[in-house]
């Protein structure tokens, strides 16, 4: 198994920026993403997650190294300011790399 | 008037609500899940529509001209009157004003229907095609609070994606896309989903009330942190835009119901198109504010004691 | 009694429960969503709160106060019953016979539901405050199996926990707040609601039967884990209880139909209450034993066999 | 014809689709919770099945006897004539023709239903047994149609879970369960749920045509991937399976309304058991071919266009 | 992009002690966490997820390294013996470190 | 607090092959896992996550390093070709390490 090194960048955030945050990742090199519904709490308190709106969102996407970084600076620039979200960064090692590659060049 | 005001707190409707907020209150583990919440909400949203496209589709356009003017107008209005006192006595900031005006110049669904439910209750069943002006008083409303606050210089968020919010958010849609289904579709042709839409509704409503009652009372947390002023503020300013409401109500040819029920309407504060629209237009402003006096303020006040206020009006000034 | 057997077994909920295990034993990827399945538990529950309530609010005191006693004492005893059986008999630690006396002595909501609609069909129909009696049921006997456990030295659960647990839990939140609901609506008050929580009741009790036979059958899975003595516990003690509970409701006043459901309340296993309040008092208990036990056994019992024996058996000493 | 195309055309089921195409259309914030579009499925899906084994248990063998040759034959007929469609004028590669040919010998229950209304809001209602003709048609075309692609060669999915998925499926497991439950409860053992799955029926299709509207106008953004000769087959196909159909209906001494419904199941393209069983067994098949054209575009034809042609086909023919 | 190490505590549990571990976490130190239903099977078998109940639930808490260590050995301790609870621990860069420190003081 | 390093394999991949999934990586020594729905969209596309059907599924499952790889092989060679399916693999640190590893030998 040769297993091609990646970063996994997971964004915590309030289901009113979802649709702005996915078409970001996307623009900034991301080829997938894998989102599930969540409640949480913060600093800002839990009411995103109230079940009279729409539940908080988890998105995970797995780019390389520089898209991670350019993404993960998006989210900071614009969003941590005035809405709850959260950003965070781990390695992981994945099969078929091209795959989350922009262009699909070869990581 | 007082049977009126018991007969409305005693109905189940209420008494979910009550329920609700005595679960949260006890820490019991009971949860509606979000998905059950979102399904009622859809229904009813959709299902009000429907009444109100059938209804409209038998009523002749004169009848609804001058309603139409009037709501159109108050929607405008509200948010001023708002803001202003928002403001004046309130000396808050302009953001966090111009956010909660957006919320009480538009409408609160649930407290819509209420106001209906109790209307004929009360014998003075309110015009059929009322359920039109709900989706006209909420839209207005909306934009004139974020255009007051865009007025003034720069903002955090999008005014274009706000906009698109407001009028392509889930309410309107449902609302409207009822209403033309109604229309089109016409009474006889609604007759088959009659039983699911009609006969259900009341029954829904409740289950709903049970989890607005929860929400309302997890608001109340926060309620320190919003200020004497903010509660006193959500008990008076429906006061005021519910005798406003009647009162035009009345001079709009509305019956005495119809007008009960436009006060209820106007008097009331939207807890979902408007906070979707704000997180997304006002981001900067403070969500505990504009939630809390609006959920777990003016919305139990217009549910138990403000619903029966506007109608005795409406009776004493039609009457 | 053959016929009322038939009936009961070859009426939509029964055969919806047969489906569901169907489903499983033939791996069908049929899934009842989570939400839903919740969904339904709540608006079951809700519903026969406010059944109860409304009938309750037309029944002298007078008429209740026997049954109300003769429930109570039941919800003491049957725990302690239960728990000597598995002690003497089934030589099971104390850990496990506790935590399963608490399942044995309260009560199954659906068994109960099943039980009135069975009476009724049999031209015996049931008290319409037999709901009260539920939520009356449901909490003492969970208490006196926790007790039994913490009277014999050191838990690994809280004590305080388990008791908010039971008191505070979904089942009892939504049986007494619809069961107040109800009774101070009254009658009339619910009229709206009817064909929202009346008739829908049996259809959405169909529903989450499918699932119930499901979750019975993936429940069978664990049967070899808990041992001949635990099947023969499932099917004879609600026999006991069964008995018991026709007996002391013919003796308290009950109807011969009140009598019949009363027996089947006593004789059910709760598999919803009751493991949530010992996986937080009893953590240590085995749950394979509880779990297989009510929900695998012992529901299917009284659906199908139990309840009409607990009704020849009401019909033998009550006619 | 004509008013028969507009009546079906401005039904609120047919309106509810076209609302939720809208919704997409306008990006509007707008989401059918998966949970409530699941439970809506499991809904129908067994109300259809219920009702048929009610009728059934109610109807004469004989009368079935012919309707049920006929059916079975031509779910192994019409994936055979997509398949050569395909292969011939479409030059489509075996996997993708087979699978197509899966879908296109299958039926959608959505279209079935659709079309029971229309014929009997026409005045020629089909008969009460038709539901046992849609299991009977959903399950040989989906085999056929992978046993053509086993026939040739090396295949990347699996053969024996394939058939699991179609026996086991949530549809067929749902249609046939409720069909037995009804045939064996009866009539009369039915009638207390009957409000929940009769009554309510009609409304929660148009909430299900909600979604599967917003469902067909996602899948037609991949039009451009599938090209224009399967937008014209997933036109064309139909409407000639479905004047077989209405031909066979007749032939096997089906009344007219059940002739047009035949015709409209006939013509129809499953796009929930095909696809899954699919899946498993063609993996290597392209999704969005048949995902588009069976619910982009043969879905909302039969719907608006194709139903009211059947039903004049069979009316001419059966007139 | 400065990023912060900071520690990523996953709990997997069944519903019945979620409340407990909440309050737990956030009193040794958690400024927030992020939860999502789950099911799951592990030793003690699948029933915790069964539908007839409330699902399983995944609590997740970004938190520092010695926060992260008592959350762990106070789950070891409450929980391993009799219910059914796993816990692991992760490193992860964010942005907005102060955020997850307690007291907010700066990491 | 003594910890064990581990391996968390993450799969996410279409509804239609999770019971196999399933069935796989327990055959292949994993002795739990945890599962939750989410919407996903890839180079195939996010039909899988259309709600006409079963959301995707995240499975996620600590094993040890060995086991780790030969689920991550069985995957690749099985699924990628045909199926909207990913994985991914990360270091974790757990407590009660002997519980992740077949016949629960001490890891
Ligand atoms: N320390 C934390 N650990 C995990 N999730 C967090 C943490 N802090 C915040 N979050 C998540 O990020 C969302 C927004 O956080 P906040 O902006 O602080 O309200 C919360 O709703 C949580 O879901
Ligand atoms: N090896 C594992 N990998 C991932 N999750 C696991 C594993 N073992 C247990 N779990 C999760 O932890 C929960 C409790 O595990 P247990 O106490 O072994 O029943 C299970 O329901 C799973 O959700
Ligand atoms: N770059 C990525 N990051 C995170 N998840 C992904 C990524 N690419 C694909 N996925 C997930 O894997 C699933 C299948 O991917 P695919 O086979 O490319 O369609 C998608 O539905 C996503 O949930
Ligand atoms: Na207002
Ligand atoms: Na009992
Ligand atoms: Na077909």
């Amino acid at each position: 198994m040769q297993t091609v090194p990646y970063r996994l960048v997971t964004i915590v955030a309030e289901s009113t920026v979802r649709d702005r945050l996915l078409s970001a990742i996307h623009r900034l090199g991301a080829t997938g993403h894998t989102m599930s519904e969540v409640r949480g709490e913060g600093t800002r308190g839990g009411m995103q997650g109230a079940t009279w709106e729409r539940p908080s969102v988890k998105i995970e996407t797995i780019v390389t190294v520089d898209v991670a970084e350019q993404i993960a600076n998006h989210v900071a620039e614009n969003y941590f300011r005035h809405h709850s979200v959260i950003v965070y960064l781990q390695d992981v090692e994945v099969l078929r790399g091209s795959k989350y590659a922009p262009q699909n060049e070869e990581a | 008037m007082l049977d009126i005001l018991l007969a409305s707190l005693l109905s189940p409707v209420v008494l979910a609500f009550a329920l609700g907020a005595l679960a949260v209150a006890v820490k019991s583990d009971l949860e509606i899940p979000a998905p059950l919440y979102r399904a009622l909400s859809i229904y009813l949203l959709l299902a009000i529509g429907l009444k109100g496209g059938t209804a409209l589709s038998e009523t002749p356009l004169g009848e609804v001209v001058w309603p139409v003017v009037g709501t159109v107008g108050l929607g405008m209005l509200t948010p001023i009157t708002a803001y202003a006192v928002l403001r004046r006595l309130g000396k808050m900031d302009r953001t966090n004003a111009a956010a909660l005006a957006a919320h009480y110049g538009s409408v609160s669904a649930v407290t819509f229907i209420a106001a209906v439910t109790v209307a004929a209750f009360a014998g003075v069943p309110s015009e059929g095609f009322m359920p039109a002006l709900v989706a006209l008083l909420e839209v207005p409303a909306i934009i004139v609070g974020l255009l007051i606050a865009y007025a003034r210089g720069e903002r955090a968020g999008s005014w274009q994606d706000a906009m698109k919010e407001v009028v392509t958010g889930q309410s309107i849609v449902l609302l409207l896309g009822g209403m033309a289904i109604g229309w089109i579709a016409g009474k006889e042709g609604m007759a088959p989903v009659e039983p699911f839409f009609v006969g259900g509704f009341q029954g829904a409503l409740t289950l709903f009330l049970l989890e607005m009652g929860m929400a309302a009372a997890r608001r109340l947390r926060d309620l320190r942190s919003v200020g004497v002023f903010l509660v006193a503020f959500g008990i008076v300013m429906p006061l005021l835009h519910g005798a406003l409401g009647v009162w035009v109500g009345g001079l709009t040819g509305l019956s005495v119901g119809g007008a009960a029920v436009l006060g209820a309407m106007v008097a009331s504060a939207s807890y979902i198109a408007a906070p979707a629209a704000v997180r997304v237009g006002l981001p900067e402003a403070n969500l505990a504010y504009y939630l809390t006096a609006s959920l777990g303020i003016t919305f139990p006040f217009n549910l138990t004691v403000g619903i029966p206020i506007y109608l005795a009006l409406a009776q004493y000034l039609g009457g």
